[in-house]
């Protein structure tokens, strides 16, 4: 086996698994290095499955929109494999006129760059969703957002990156990057070196020590968010839902089961051990939160619960693009809890990016060296 | 056919709660209460508690220690009550399960 | 947050010994327990245990649930019931679902005792309703009262797989046959014999190809394997049956080890993935031990010790006894431990080849391959001798950890020695009484008292009997060999049942005087 | 733990059972062939099996089926079971409804 290619990418989480399947397509040299024993064992697996528009910040939403119009509609038949795609629409719930007013805002930001997302009363939200509780007074209504299964998204794409070519080596945890004459070259892991005329840098939280190994810092902090999901129930609802304060989010399954995220308020001092851990207050916080909104769930059984850490920058937006102080490298992380939805779009870019120096989509506000003090 | 154990030659005869009348698919059947769902089904010969989702198969008791989930039923109007472990009651309602529903397949949309 | 000193997750005989042994050396103990009743697969154990005194021997295993129980709760242990622990996170903290809430403790030190879950296999139609597991067999006859089925077909000869069926036998349903992939029985030979001697007919290097019926389970089909357990074209047999019972081993249970970050590992032995710790159940988690079948299976009587040692450890981890007073407790129990895991079933002797008896005795191939040991076999073993009037013959052919039939004779008949595995052997010029106790007391039955010649053409012959009906005095039936086939006629001359016997009663048949060393189960006309 | 495992590297060609409609995960009616094309696939290790199949994401959790699975990855690729690490085990260890979970007894009050 050879360790060089065209392309050396470090994370195989999905925008690792996505900008390899698009590279490897175009006919470009791949090898994608996992630190963990899994693909796509970070927030690829862990998250709600939203692939939404609204709530966005107006800098990544031109990405993701192109994304949702170009490439989610046929990706379960590109990947041979049910992406479980389901594009119904977002509801962003409130309760009180705090959360009118959040959700008002989001909504004119985003209508600035024509996203269709209109503001609705409680009445027309039970008309999209019976089930809804009559805490429910207002919404942001975007009929063009929707939910996939992260789990076979990510998978599929790994599936046929590799099935074309692309090689995947898992437990290979990258210590750092070095630069040759000027260039970047080398990926150094715990066990090799490998060798690319480009370095794709897409490990989440684990992307800043890498990156500063060539100097090269984005200020990202961790967070943990925790997830959980029910038994199987009778279908009820295709709309993602989201709630004004973030308190819960989460959507019905193809497979009947719901799956839900949400916070403690706790999260900013979890009590790290190394691992995404679950706390013993989360789980049940979430179930209060969502049993205010969904009466009817009240008898479901939650099945599992889980937790992963996100990515925040220090804006609440990515840092995609190329590292323009060292030719050959280029980085995608910091998706801050919502990279699932916009992964598909960023790695075909970032593909494109890599071949041809040109994108679709103006990456200029996501740039790795935005990030200035507020004076 | 009766499967009660009347009289057993290391246990003597099971201690019992008292009878009670419940619904089958809405077929009147007796059991004890307190007993497994499950038992008072199988001392009454039925073996098919539910239908699976996928591939429409029967599915009845196999762990009967609420593991493994394969006896779950729609009971009082509550879909995967996993009848090993759930106690009967009198009056209950307890329904054959159809993928999660007690509607037959043929009848859910 | 409601602290303990100690938690324990699992009422079982492990958990139960543990929180008995902390609760003595003034720890604050509670046990939590996801069934409705303590006591875990105890109470669905209704045979003598096998081992000697301290380890409960000869006493049925849910009277011993009973017997811990009533010592936990002298003792001040809180047992809470239908207390399902649904998760063990960081700092020793458990939440535990008890009726409508869930509720925070945290545990000092904790002890995680949840047994072991079933294997499976898979064949055509396995997952068709009347294909159950063994402990839910088990479960039905001797918690609920219903039996499982009418005609059963067994898959599995360890000792979950015997016993069951012999219990399937005692409830009234018929067993047509018990079946195993394996080419030699895997559980003790006792048990094999005293389900082969009722006319069950064993298949090994057998297994089931499929199971049929639309609805339920009609019937089923097995064929013979090959060496490496590939179907031999040719050799279906099929049988009527409505259900279809799995003992193919368990597999320990932890899973809330793992997911409190415990280190793990996977290992056969063990039967599976367990945590990785010290003779005593201390993990990596300090402050967490485990006991039982969690940590590897064995046997009940083997879970019991361990649970006594990790409840012993505990108390010195939070400081209730000194560590020389732990050291000393501890190598008392690692003797108690080390006598149980002696003979050919052995953990360590798990997956070998053993041919022939520590005193260099064959092992029966007949007993291995059919479950009975041969008519011209049988005479090879110690504990079967002729003599001139009433004498016990005790069919105990393999080394197995159980002495109770020793201390049971009052006249001091029966010798095994001080190694516990040893054979019985008649002691010489000793005289038998007839007293039956020996029969009694032996957890394989396989004692019997035989007059080889009443001097009026016939003898007679006493065999433990544990079914129903119990025949009466001058029925007339036939006996039937360890084979379980018809040998001669005979007739019931004499039922004891005595509260010394502990619900087994002993029959005794006169058969013709040529049976007397064939004979060994009756069975009306 | 992790170890390097190189997702590119040769186990044979996918070849079609007999046995492969077989039901392997009784909850969510997951095939032997199933499993095995997914090996084939690059899913080399339970965890991903299970997020790719949902092998052991029923209503059981994988209590019946995970050694089974385990034993047809490890054949697949030709490596002992006891080389794979079994997926992760998640709160909670037995479903609880939604509105139980949620009722957290108060302190003071949490004496059994």
């Amino acid at each position: 086996m050879s360790n060089c290619a065209d392309v050396v990418i470090v994370g195989g989480g999905i925008i690792g698994c996505a900008a390899a399947y698009y590279l490897v397509k175009q006919g470009v040299s791949v090898i994608v290095l996992e630190g963990s024993d899994h693909i796509g064992n970070g927030g690829s697996s862990r998250n709600g499955g939203g692939v939404r528009q609204s709530g966005r910040d107006v800098r990544e939403l031109p990405l993701v929109m192109y994304g949702i119009k170009n490439l989610w509609p046929h990706l379960s038949e590109e990947l041979e494999v049910d992406c479980e795609y389901h594009q119904d629409g977002n509801l962003r719930l409130g309760k009180n006129e705090r959360h009118a007013e959040i959700l008002t805002g989001l909504a004119n930001n985003a209508r600035k760059v024509g996203l269709d997302v209109r503001m609705i009363d409680g009445d027309e939200v039970r008309q999209i969703n019976p089930y809804l509780s009559k805490e429910v007074t207002v919404a942001s209504w975007c009929p063009t957002d929707g939910h996939a299964n992260p789990l076979t998204t990510t998978l599929g794409f790994y599936k046929m990156a590799r099935r074309l070519g692309a090689h995947f080596i898992s437990g290979e945890k990258v210590t750092g990057l070095r630069t040759i004459k000027g260039k970047i070259r080398q990926v150094i892991t715990e066990n090799n070196v490998y060798e690319g005329e480009n370095v794709l840098v897409a490990a989440g939280l684990d992307s800043r020590p890498i990156l500063t190994s060539v100097g090269i810092d984005v200020p990202m902090s961790s967070s943990l968010l925790e997830a959980l999901v029910t038994e199987a129930e009778p279908h009820m609802f295709d709309q993602m839902l989201g709630t004004a304060d973030a308190d819960f989010y989460g959507h019905q399954t193809k497979h009947g089961s719901f799956v839900f995220g949400g916070s403690s308020g706790l999260e900013p001092f979890n009590k790290d051990n190394g691992t995404p851990v679950t706390s013993s207050k989360t789980a049940p916080c979430i179930c209060r939160g969502i049993m205010k909104y969904f009466p009817d769930l009240a008898e479901a059984k939650i099945v599992r619960t889980w937790g992963g850490w996100m990515d925040k920058s220090a804006d609440g937006v990515p840092a995609l693009g190329k590292i323009d102080e060292i030719p050959g490298l280029y980085v995608a992380c910091a998706f801050n809890g919502h990279g699932f939805g916009i992964a598909p779009a960023a790695g075909e870019q970032l593909a494109k990016l890599i071949v041809t120096g040109q994108t679709d989509v103006d990456l200029t506000e996501l740039r790795y060296d935005r990030f200035k003090a507020k004076i | 056919m009766d499967t009660r154990i009347k009289n057993h030659p290391i246990l003597g005869e099971p201690e019992k709660g008292r009878v009670v009348t419940f619904t089958f698919d809405g077929k009147e059947i007796q059991g004890y209460e307190g007993e497994p769902i499950a038992a008072a089904l199988k001392a009454a010969g039925v073996m098919v508690h539910r239908y699976t989702k996928k591939e429409h198969r029967p599915r009845g008791i196999f762990c009967a220690i609420g593991r493994c989930t394969d006896c779950v039923m729609v009971v009082d109007g509550k879909p995967n009550i996993r009848t090993c472990v759930t106690p009967l009651a009198e009056g209950m309602k307890v329904q054959t399960q159809y993928g999660v529903s007690a509607e037959p397949f043929d009848k859910q949309k | 947050m409601k602290r303990y000193d100690l938690i324990i997750v699992g009422a079982g005989p492990s958990g139960l010994s543990a929180a008995i042994e902390a609760a003595k050396r003034g720890l604050k103990v509670v046990v939590f327990d996801e069934n409705e009743k303590p006591g875990g697969q105890l109470f669905k154990q209704i045979h003598k245990f096998f081992g000697s005194k301290e380890h409960k021997a000869k006493i049925r295993g849910f009277v011993i649930g009973q017997q811990l129980l009533d010592e936990a709760d002298k003792v001040g242990v809180k047992v809470v019931l239908n207390a399902t622990v649904i998760g063990l996170y960081q700092d020793k903290e458990i939440v535990v679902k008890i009726g409508e809430e869930v509720r925070h403790f945290k545990g000092d030190a904790v002890i995680i005792a949840t047994g072991a879950a079933e294997n499976m296999v898979t064949f055509d139609g396995w997952t068709l309703p009347g294909v159950i597991g063994a402990g839910a067999a088990q479960t039905m006859m001797n918690l609920h009262g219903v039996k499982p089925g009418q005609k059963i077909l067994m898959l599995g000869s360890g000792n979950v797989g015997l016993v069951v069926s012999f219990q399937l036998l005692q409830c009234g349903c018929e067993v047509v046959a018990l079946v195993d992939a394996a080419p030699k029985i895997g559980g003790y030979g006792v048990h094999a014999a005293k389900v082969a001697r009722t006319g069950v007919p064993f298949y090994l290097s057998h297994t089931i190809v499929k199971a049929e019926g639309d609805e339920c389970v009609e019937g089923v089909t097995i064929a013979e394997v090959d060496d490496h357990f590939q179907f031999i074209p040719g050799t279906e047999k099929h049988f009527d049956v409505d259900t279809i019972c799995l003992a193919v081993g368990l597999s320990p249970m932890s899973q809330l080890l793992k997911m409190a970050g415990c280190q793990m590992e996977d290992n056969p032995k063990r039967g599976g993935q367990v945590p990785i710790c010290d003779e005593y159940g201390r993990t990596s988690l300090p402050g967490v031990f485990v006991a039982g079948d969690v940590s590897g299976i064995e046997e009940a009587s083997s879970a019991m010790i361990e649970g006594r040692m990790a409840g012993v450890a505990a108390s010195e981890y939070l400081g209730y006894i000194g560590k020389e007073e732990c050291d000393t407790e501890l190598s008392e129990l690692d003797k108690a431990l080390d006598g149980l895991r002696q003979g050919m079933f052995a953990p360590k002797n798990k997956g070998k080849q053993i041919t022939e008896t520590e005193e260099g005795i064959p092992i029966s191939e007949n007993l291995l391959k059919y479950g009975f040991v041969a008519d011209d076999e049988i005479e090879n073993y110690p504990g079967v001798t002729h003599k001139v009037g009433i004498h016990p013959v005790m069919e105990c052919t393999q080394n197995i950890p159980c002495n109770p039939c020793q201390d049971a004779c009052p006249k001091g008949c029966i010798s095994i020695g001080a190694n516990i595995v040893s054979l019985p052997v008649v002691v010489e010029g000793s005289e038998c009484i007839n007293c039956g106790m020996c029969v009694a007391s032996c957890s394989g039955q396989a004692i019997f008292l035989v007059d080889e010649d009443c001097k009026d053409g016939t003898a007679e012959v006493t065999i433990p009997y544990e079914f129903l009906p119990l025949p009466k005095v001058g029925t007339k039936g036939v006996a039937l060999g360890r084979n379980g086939q018809k040998v001669c006629e005979a007739e019931v001359v004499n039922i004891k049942s005595i509260k010394a016997y502990d619900r087994t009663n002993l029959l005794t048949m006169k058969v013709p005087k040529d049976y007397a060393m064939a004979a060994r189960f009756f069975k009306e006309a | 733990m992790n170890s390097v495992n190189d997702r590119s590297r040769d186990i044979g060609e996918f070849i079609p059972a007999e046995d492969d409609d077989m039901i392997i995960c009784r909850c969510e009616e997951i095939t032997k062939g199933e499993i095995r094309r997914a090996v084939h696939d690059g899913m080399f290790t339970l965890t991903e099996i299970r997020r790719y199949l949902r092998t052991g994401m029923g209503l059981c959790q994988g209590q019946t089926c995970s050694k089974l699975v385990k034993g047809i990855v490890a054949k697949e690729l030709g490596v002992s079971p006891a080389e794979l690490e079994p997926a992760t085990s998640r709160v909670p260890m037995r479903p609880i409804e939604m509105y139980i979970f949620a009722n957290e007894a108060k302190e003071g009050e949490a004496d059994e």
